[in-house]
């Protein structure tokens, strides 16, 4: 219990730290200064302690709750990566993720909000498709346990390497990268909506919510580089994380963002892809 | 008996409550689900609706949309029946039982919005409603191919490895939960979130994911 | 005895796949509809065409299990119906009455003893089908002779045949040696259910206007 | 490559194609899966089987049985069924008066209280009947409500 | 019987699907035809009581479709 309070600790400090790290990576790619890595830190920090009350048009219960869902299921999601846990259960996380997004928009009433909650509904439609990564995994490893996939991996090696996984890696891929901020699939926090569905959450919390997407950066990096690597220790498994989040700080950097249905279009068609992949392959196999 | 034939998908079963033939299940993977729908029906119950704000155009103008108290009892009623169902839907272990929860999802989410006074809204929910409707079709069908070809409804025996599912029945029941559920069928879907009432409103979306949330892992098992 | 008995027990295994690629044909047939149709009202119309042909799929399973499957799948099918058809009607927003069509002779001197007919019939069978039949009677009366603020008492007796009915299903379920105390309650919570439901769509006939005007 | 993306999200952005996307869908489906798996072969192991005795006066709902007695029904987990059969075999006076006098009224019996139908509708499955009533409750609810208020403007 | 069920389902399905002309009550009518093959499949195979539901619930499928057309027409 002890140590899992101390893993939380750690994952919420390196998912601030990253989120630092990608938006100084992003800022030096297009060449400009950039914000400090500590930024983010300091951004949770100030709002701990900023001034908090709740919209007087939100949904005030719902408002204040789907912060602590938020944070909830992603502390469940390090704990079942954690203990090695269904894979079932870290992607049913994943999509839980999706209502609390929509949920954060409805609730205040603002209209940005409401567009934000619109658009996480739009964008759900080529993150569900994920599954078909989990099915692959399934026939590959047998096993949908964390810790079974690990074993496999340290018996027959990464399954980046093998040639019927890689494109689900890359799927995968596509869905961490949806996920981190700035990416060209985010059409739920763009900017011509201000801050999209976080738009009026401020103060308390936004630095909740802020914890919470740190959390979810962490488990999702480390979720990635342990399915398809394999279990590391602790220093390689930060390290591994942080190479797999700077080429995607490229990607960030050098795309714009998508319209909204044009990238849910082009995540469909790599699932999709991926997809027709898996079922070739099961009829094969 | 009561065992799940492959554990290394969901975990291994904590608890069952049995209703004759069609017996409901919590393993690690469903108490999830079933916690979060718990948590959202909830959350519809207790909280009342946001007031949702409208700019008006050509002005620094905005004004805020109340919900009717009739109205509003009426989503709530749609949201917690809908919450119910996906609650049991989640848990169940009958594949029929399963199918008939799904439907009963859709509708309920149809419910939600079809009292709101807007014709985009409305018009979205139609093509919802149509989608649902018609949905049932590869929805019981795949439940009628999976008895046919293997003359059990209860997911214990279908997970069994000896049972093959045919292919075309796996396909028509995820199409048929979509279908009901409209989870990745995105635009109207998208559509009908416009409607105020944001706790209710959310059911749609948790009932739906969470209906595919499960039926994957079915898939995945038979 | 019972060796007299012409006995038949089916054996499927021959037709059944045949029939299934017949009907899955027809399912397509039916959707390629759906599939051109951009109508509104068209498309209403084909669902049923749908539904039908989603009963046929259980139909084939041929067992005991599989009749009883295709209850549930009707009942759907017609709620889902009903509530499209009022949704349809108030998005397209078409508040005028029509004036009634379907007003011909039979229909003012009829309604009494064709309803008394169905509904007897209906008790006879009792449980749900037996309801679906008194329901019908119940409907033809009511549409017939337009009947309106009986909408109220019909709610509410559906309501308590609902209870009825969860409260015999817990019966079999927690106290099953009490079988028989539970049939009856289910038996009569649902016919009264469905005869509720049924009749109520009869007092629907009106809509809006001509209870008023 | 941009273009055909543009002309993908165009039509399903549009909410008049979803249901004509989602029957093209369908019919792709059983397509594919027809030619990927064409046996759909039937299982002769089936629950509750059907065995037609044409010459009793409950034809063709007559599985044998004595009222309140145990009757041989194939459920899924007779465990949890301890008076599994006593529906099937069971007729209320009324129908036992009608199986008696007539030979053709069998269906007419077997809804009535008491039959292999009932014995699924109420105890192995009773829980797809009230989920399926409450079905019907929602869908009249949603449609009494709509009908209600248009009414009351 | 199963065959003349499934010919009917079939000619129905197709004709209600592609009605001449295409009026809503043509539809309907088209479909009662669809429905008369489904009714012969459940009779083959002895499933009277789903029939006799089956023909309670079509009546008002049809009741309630005609009620919507007439509003329709009447608009």
């Amino acid at each position: 219990m002890i140590s899992f309070l101390l893993y939380l600790l750690l994952a919420v400090f390196i998912g601030l730290l990253y989120h630092g790290i990608h938006r100084k990576v992003i800022a030096r790619i297009q060449t400009r200064p950039g914000p400090p890595v500590w930024q983010e830190f300091l951004h949770t920090l100030k709002f701990s302690f900023k001034q908090t009350w709740i919209p007087m048009t939100a949904s005030q219960l719902m408002f204040v709750a789907i912060v602590v869902i938020m944070i909830a299921i992603w502390v469940g999601g390090l704990y079942v990566l954690l203990t090695g846990g269904s894979l079932l259960i870290l992607f049913a996380i994943f999509l839980l993720h999706k209502i609390t997004e929509h949920g954060l928009g409805l609730s205040s009433g603002s209209p940005y909000g409401k567009f934000g909650a619109i658009r996480s509904v739009i964008s759900a439609a080529s993150e569900i498709p994920l599954f078909a990564t989990v099915g692959a995994i399934y026939m590959v490893t047998g096993s949908l346990m964390i810790s079974d996939i690990t074993a496999y991996e340290a018996a027959n090696g990464p399954l980046l390497l093998s040639v019927i996984a890689l494109p689900m890696a890359i799927a995968m891929y596509v869905i961490v990268l949806s996920k981190v901020p700035y990416n060209p699939f985010g059409i739920i926090e763009a900017k011509e909506i201000v801050s999209g569905n976080k738009t009026e959450h401020f103060g308390v919390w936004r630095a909740g919510l802020e914890t919470g997407f740190a959390i979810k950066t962490f488990v999702l990096l480390a979720a990635f580089v342990t399915l398809f690597i394999g279990a590391l220790p602790l220093w390689l498994l930060l390290i591994a994380m942080l190479i797999v989040l700077l080429t995607m700080s490229f990607i960030c950097a050098l795309t714009p963002m998508l319209s909204p249905y044009d990238a849910v279009t082009i995540q469909a068609l790599i699932i999709g892809f991926v997809v027709v992949y898996v079922v070739i392959a099961g009829v094969i196999l | 008996m009561y065992n799940l034939p492959s554990p290394q998908i969901e975990g291994e079963i904590l608890a069952y409550i049995p209703f004759g033939d069609i017996v409901y299940y919590f393993s690690p993977y469903t108490l999830v689900l079933f916690i979060f729908a718990l948590t959202f029906t909830a959350l519809a119950i207790l909280s009342r609706p946001e007031k949702q704000v409208d700019i008006a155009f050509g002005g620094d103008a905005y004004y805020t949309k109340e919900i009717p108290e009739k109205q509003m009892r009426f989503q709530r009623f749609m949201a917690i029946s809908c919450g119910l169902a996906t609650m049991a839907g989640v848990t169940t272990g009958d594949i029929f039982n399963f199918t008939l929860l799904t439907a009963m999802v859709g509708i309920c989410n149809i419910g939600i919005v079809a009292s709101v006074k807007n014709k985009h809204v409305l018009d979205n929910a139609y093509e919802y409603g149509i989608l649902a409707m018609i949905g049932t079709l590869p929805l019981f069908g795949a439940a009628a191919i999976i008895l046919a070809t293997t003359g059990t409804l209860s997911l214990w025996e279908i997970f069994t490895p000896a049972v093959s599912v045919p292919v075309i029945a796996k396909a028509l029941l995820v199409i048929g939960v979509i279908g009901e559920g409209m989870a990745p069928v995105y635009v109207a879907k998208a559509e009908i979130t416009r409607a105020p009432g944001a706790p209710y409103v959310l059911m749609i979306h948790v009932s739906s994911l969470l209906m595919f949330l499960r039926v994957v892992e079915i898939i995945i098992s038979m | 005895m019972m060796m007299l008995f012409d006995m038949i027990v089916y054996d499927l295994s021959a037709e059944y796949e045949a029939a299934l690629i017949i009907t899955l044909l027809c399912i397509i047939i039916s959707f390629w509809a759906v599939m051109r149709e951009r109508e509104d009202l068209h498309r209403l119309i084909l669902t049923e065409l749908v539904e039908i042909m989603c009963l046929v799929i259980i139909a084939l399973v041929a067992t005991d299990l599989a009749e009883a499957l295709i209850l549930p799948g009707l009942v759907v099918g017609i709620a889902e119906f009903l509530a499209l058809s009022e949704l349809y009607i108030e998005k397209e927003g078409l508040r005028k009455a029509p004036e009634n069509v379907l007003h011909i002779e039979v229909m003012d001197s009829a309604p009494g003893i064709i309803a008394v007919i169905f509904v007897i019939y209906g008790i006879i069978l009792s449980g749900f089908t037996g309801g679906a039949v008194a329901g019908l009677g119940l409907l033809f009366y009511f549409m017939c002779r337009g009947s309106s603020e009986k909408r109220e008492i019909i709610e509410t007796v559906s309501g308590y045949a609902w209870a009825c009915w969860v409260v015999a299903f817990i019966v079999f379920m927690a106290v099953p040696q009490y079988w028989f105390f539970g049939v009856i309650i289910a038996g009569a919570g649902i016919f009264a259910k469905v005869v509720a439901k049924m009749s109520l769509i009869g007092t629907m006939n009106g809509d809006g206007g001509e209870g008023d005007v | 490559m941009t273009g055909i993306i543009r002309r993908i999200s165009r039509i399903l952005q549009n909410h008049n194609n979803l249901v004509g996307v989602y029957a093209f869908v369908v019919i792709a489906i059983i397509i594919v899966g027809l030619l990927l798996q064409s046996p759909l072969t039937y299982d002769q192991d089936q629950l509750y089987p059907k065995s037609i005795d044409k010459n009793s006066s409950l034809d063709p709902y007559d599985r044998g049985g004595v009222p309140f007695g145990q009757t041989n029904v194939v459920s899924q987990y007779p465990e949890n069924e301890p008076y599994l059969g006593y529906v099937t075999a069971y007729l209320t006076p009324v129908s036992l008066w009608i199986s008696e006098t007539t030979r053709f009224m069998g269906t007419t019996i077997v809804s009535h209280p008491g039959g292999i139908i009932d014995e699924i509708l109420y105890n192995t499955r009773g829980l797809d009947t009230i989920i399926e009533t409450a079905i019907l409750f929602v869908a009249f609810t949603m449609a009494m409500f709509l009908f209600t208020r248009r009414r009351e403007e | 019987m199963l065959v003349l069920g499934l010919g009917i389902l079939f000619i129905g399905g197709f004709s209600s699907a592609f009605p001449q002309p295409k009026t809503y009550i043509n539809r309907i009518i088209n479909i009662e035809i669809t429905s008369f093959g489904l009714l012969l499949v459940m009779l083959y195979y002895n499933e009277t009581l789903a029939l006799v539901t089956f023909i309670a619930v079509t009546v008002i499928t049809t009741f309630v479709l005609v009620r919507v057309i007439e509003r329709r027409e009447a608009a």
